[in-house]
């Protein structure tokens, strides 16, 4: 057992590829995505309705070190803070 | 001019399952169709619009009749979100603004499709190119609507992305290759091919449409809430744009002496709005723009107008030009 | 009476797709159909049968018969659910015989629809208000039962959502709106657009009922082991109200003196039980019933035994009537 | 980063919209959810299948402080026990 | 409310009917499945296309006691090193 | 040999959208076919393709002629794993070798039916026994590559799982279901329910085959990627095992004077590899082999290369020894 940061993302689901590679710019261990979420934030509703994915929103999970979190915290908000979304960190432990 | 036309297009099976969703919003039914049934129902469009009329085209070949309405097509997606700019620039902050005009400079493929069928239901021909002017119109609006923003944007506001990646975005769009990929098989396959497809390319294809439209018009039902605080100055717009562009779109093709089947769909693109690949790609260069106004705009006023009334009037018009 | 005609409707595709369906959750196989597919064809079906039956509608006109058929019906799916209530008030809790009564008030469109498509293989006609019988036949059943649940109920146990919110539910059911919206659309359009439609309403037709009918046999097959904790008091029942509605169906048409056709399709709504719309609406209203029990009862019981032997049966006595 | 609550529902896809209409009553600032979610629970198996989703269930993700939550548990707390479904809470940071 | 363990497992669509087996064996009072889930780890990509399920993941949520989580543990724990797959565990509270 | 029957071969729709599927992922373009879209389109193939069969085998009934090709078939299955493992074991590690033998072994079905759609344009009949044979071959290889790896690991890296699962598993696969139903159900049912259920087993047939080799070009295309990593060696073997197979294939036809078209699917069989069945199969048995290995060796190498210049080469020398 480890201790671990849980660090959820939630945002559009045309700005998912660009966090993603955000996150892999900071060799993360590894990330989990899940699809055709919706919701509402500051943004309005993103109901998944439409027939492109630009009112859908993505949930990236990823399980990192305290560290690696801090390296990353800053960009991702940024980007967030630009591209709307939803940046949320707990605390786990990887049992492995 | 005569209202039987319109009558006769209402009663069209596409056009009633479209008000048939906006019913079931209007009475909140819980009919749905989940995605990805839509998305599958519009590749298929875009699959059969494509390959037929990349079999038109390699009947007629390439002449420069052609030649220039491909052109003028282009021209226009360019060119309707400049003085669609200029106009709402006035009205909504910068960011909207460019996202509106954008998306009245790109085009429909829906609408489009719909007055192909509307074609076949009155007996007119019309050519495969017209399928290509289609597929040419998509993306160049996204960037002209793109630089607007930019260009009027103070410099400490400029952000991110370089323009580079909207112009690739715009032109690799799924709906893009989709229909000129498509295109361009239709035009190469011999016949016994072509009519080996027909069955799945021509016998269902109106029936698919029609069940397309059902969605449509849930979709349309669902996004007219939204339009309430967008302000009717804003709603007019996305009736009176249609309308001057459909007159210079029916004007190009007077002047070119285009056939009448040609000429209207040049000008229901030019008259059509896009509410797939430009929130798309707008979502993606632009995210300040509030998609809570483009989109029902396109979706929930102009493609309505269009199948509902602007597709037999242009027609009518036409015909009455032609007539002269 | 021979077994002629119940063999040969075993041996049609659809039904045997059915027993694949069965099969192959008996064997375990990882043999699915995902979701939205099945939305998908159950979409499809209910658009056909819709518009076909709106189509034989506008020819017909609107009779006596027509009219008294409709009543009946509507009639009969408020009254079984308060027969079914009282047979079953001793058997269960208040919440279950309520939901069982209504959904065996209610009906099953595919039941329906393997009906027409026997009545099609054996050449015989039907008209297109008895769709409309099925639609209208679906939300009076809910609304029953979750009155009967309701007034069983001591005065403490009462709990939330008016009944109001349940009758615009049931009202407002997405396969209620797809039926009646296709059915009304059927009867409007002309001639023409029905022959344009035909390839993808009539001739796909039994292609897309015999796969929808695959992923019934693998949901039966699902819910069979439910069954098993049910007791077989509650499992005859689902064979026995059937036969007994079946039974009235029959004398009705005999005493109205409806043709063939018609009286087999009145036989099968009466028969058959929902597992559609009343589980989502039970679900809603009253989410103490355990669908545990009404659902598999619903669908591996009554349906199987409506399509396999039930529709050729019924259709044995009610030709044998007629000859008398 | 403030300290947040993670509120976690999950509830039958019927019941879905009367649980965020209750949570849109009381004004939080925003949720998530994810569909087709399956389970099992006291009320047995919610498979997915099915040709309505009857038998599915909902996420509900809200992020609110505690304050908001403990306006709201109550309320749902009750609807959840009549419909079905789970309400779990944990310590979060928002990062924005 | 009740202290409980939100024990989270993602691994193959293919073994998550294994994980489930092996967690009822342990008389678990529920769990909820998340399908078509993608993400990335020391196993490369799941991208969830192909034509079967072999290529995405499954999220699997156990909320139980931490004596629950002390049994089953070990055996979710060598299941996964086999097959693949993030085994989390986080503190939450129950509110019924 | 002349290269016009290659030449016509890649200018049918099918394998030009899976050209154009290929494309998209090369220009990254954002055209998807999302799940469950092509799960649908599989499971209609399977049905339509299964289902044609039945019909077939039902009119040619079993023969000598038709046993001896199912054993070979099913001979060849099991024994393709063996050599091609000899070879492998020494370039891979045992997991590896193991899953890429069973995938060798084992089938594609889509190539099959691409296969069966070039004999229906060049207009030569072929047996319905020969979807039996396909049907038959999907799984023994994935048991046989599971028995390999077993018994090539030492005794303490032994893990999990009973054979009789992998077997029991590899049996009720969803799609060994798919076709053995859907052929036996054509063998069984009569010819009027054949002709009702034609426009939607034949008519779409080509359209919807090729709707399906686009997702199968955007998957390659996508898959493309991942071989870059796998060396040249790994991916000649992808080429020149088939052409080995196919020879066999061949010689065998010839040998046992079996029809043309009945000894090109023969052949294709022999020659195509598993990228549904296997893939699957094998996460489950052996989840220590690479996925990023033996998926896009069989789906970006070996499959192309079938469809495209296989199918009509193997076709030409089919021919060329008859006509000795
Ligand atoms: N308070 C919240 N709780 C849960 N999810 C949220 C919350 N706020 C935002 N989200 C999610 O994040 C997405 C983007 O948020 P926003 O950019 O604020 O519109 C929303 O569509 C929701 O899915
Ligand atoms: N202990 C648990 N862990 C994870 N999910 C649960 C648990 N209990 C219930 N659930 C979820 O909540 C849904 C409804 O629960 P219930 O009302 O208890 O049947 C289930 O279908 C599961 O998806
Ligand atoms: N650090 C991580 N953060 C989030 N998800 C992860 C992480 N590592 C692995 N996963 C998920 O677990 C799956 C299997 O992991 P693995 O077996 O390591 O390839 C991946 O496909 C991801 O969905
Ligand atoms: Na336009
Ligand atoms: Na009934
Ligand atoms: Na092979």
């Amino acid at each position: 057992m480890k201790k671990v940061k849980r660090v959820e993302i939630i945002t559009g689901a045309p700005h998912a590829q660009r966090v993603i590679s955000l996150l892999e710019s900071y060799e993360v261990g590894g990330y989990t995505l899940i699809h055709n979420v919706q919701g509402k934030g500051e943004r309005g509703m993103r109901d998944g309705d439409g027939l492109s994915d630009a009112f859908e929103n993505v949930m990236i999970l990823v399980v990192c070190s305290g560290d690696k979190l801090e390296a990353f915290a800053n960009d991702v908000s940024k980007l967030l803070k630009r591209f709307g979304g939803m940046f949320l960190v707990s605390d786990a432990h990887w049992v492995g | 001019m005569n209202l039987d036309l319109i009558l006769s297009n209402i009663l069209s099976p596409p056009i009633l399952f479209f008000f048939m969703g906006v019913f079931s919003k209007a009475v909140r039914s819980d009919l749905t169709i989940p995605q990805p049934i839509p998305k599958l129902l519009s590749l298929y469009l875009l699959f059969a619009i494509g390959f037929k009329g990349g079999v038109e085209l390699s009947h007629s070949g390439i002449s420069t009749e052609i030649f220039l309405t491909l052109l003028v097509a282009v021209v226009m997606a360019a060119v309707t979100p400049l003085y669609s700019f200029l106009y709402l620039r006035r009205r909504l902050n910068i960011y909207d603004a460019g996202a509106v005009a954008a998306t009245y400079g790109s085009i429909s493929a829906v609408t489009f499709i719909t007055a192909v069928s509307f074609l076949e239901t009155v007996g007119i021909e019309f050519g495969g190119h017209m399928v290509a002017a289609m597929a040419l119109m998509e993306s160049p609006a996204i960037i002209v609507g793109v630089l607007l923003i930019r260009m009027n944007l103070k410099k400490e506001d400029q952000v991110g992305e370089g323009l580079g990646g909207v112009v690739k975005e715009a032109m690799t769009n799924g709906s893009v290759v989709m229909i000129l990929g498509s295109l361009l098989i239709g035009v190469v396959v011999s016949e016994e091919h072509v009519v080996a497809l027909q069955p799945f390319t021509d016998d269902i294809f109106k029936g698919v449409l029609t069940l397309f439209l059902l969605d449509m018009g849930l979709l349309a039902g669902k996004r007219l809430q939204a339009l309430k605080r967008a302000g009717w100055r804003v709603v007019l717009f996305g009736i009176w744009l249609p309308l001057l562009n459909a007159v210079i779109g029916i004007l190009i093709g007077y002047f070119l002496g285009l056939p009448a089947g040609n000429t209207l769909l040049l000008t229901v693109l030019l008259a059509s709005a896009s509410y797939i690949a430009v929130p798309a790609a707008i979502r993606m260069a632009v995210p300040e723009a509030n998609p809570g106004l483009f989109v029902p705009m396109a979706l929930a006023v102009t493609f309505p107008f269009n199948i509902i009334i602007g597709i037999p009037l242009y027609y009518q018009i036409i015909e009455l030009l032609e007539s002269l």
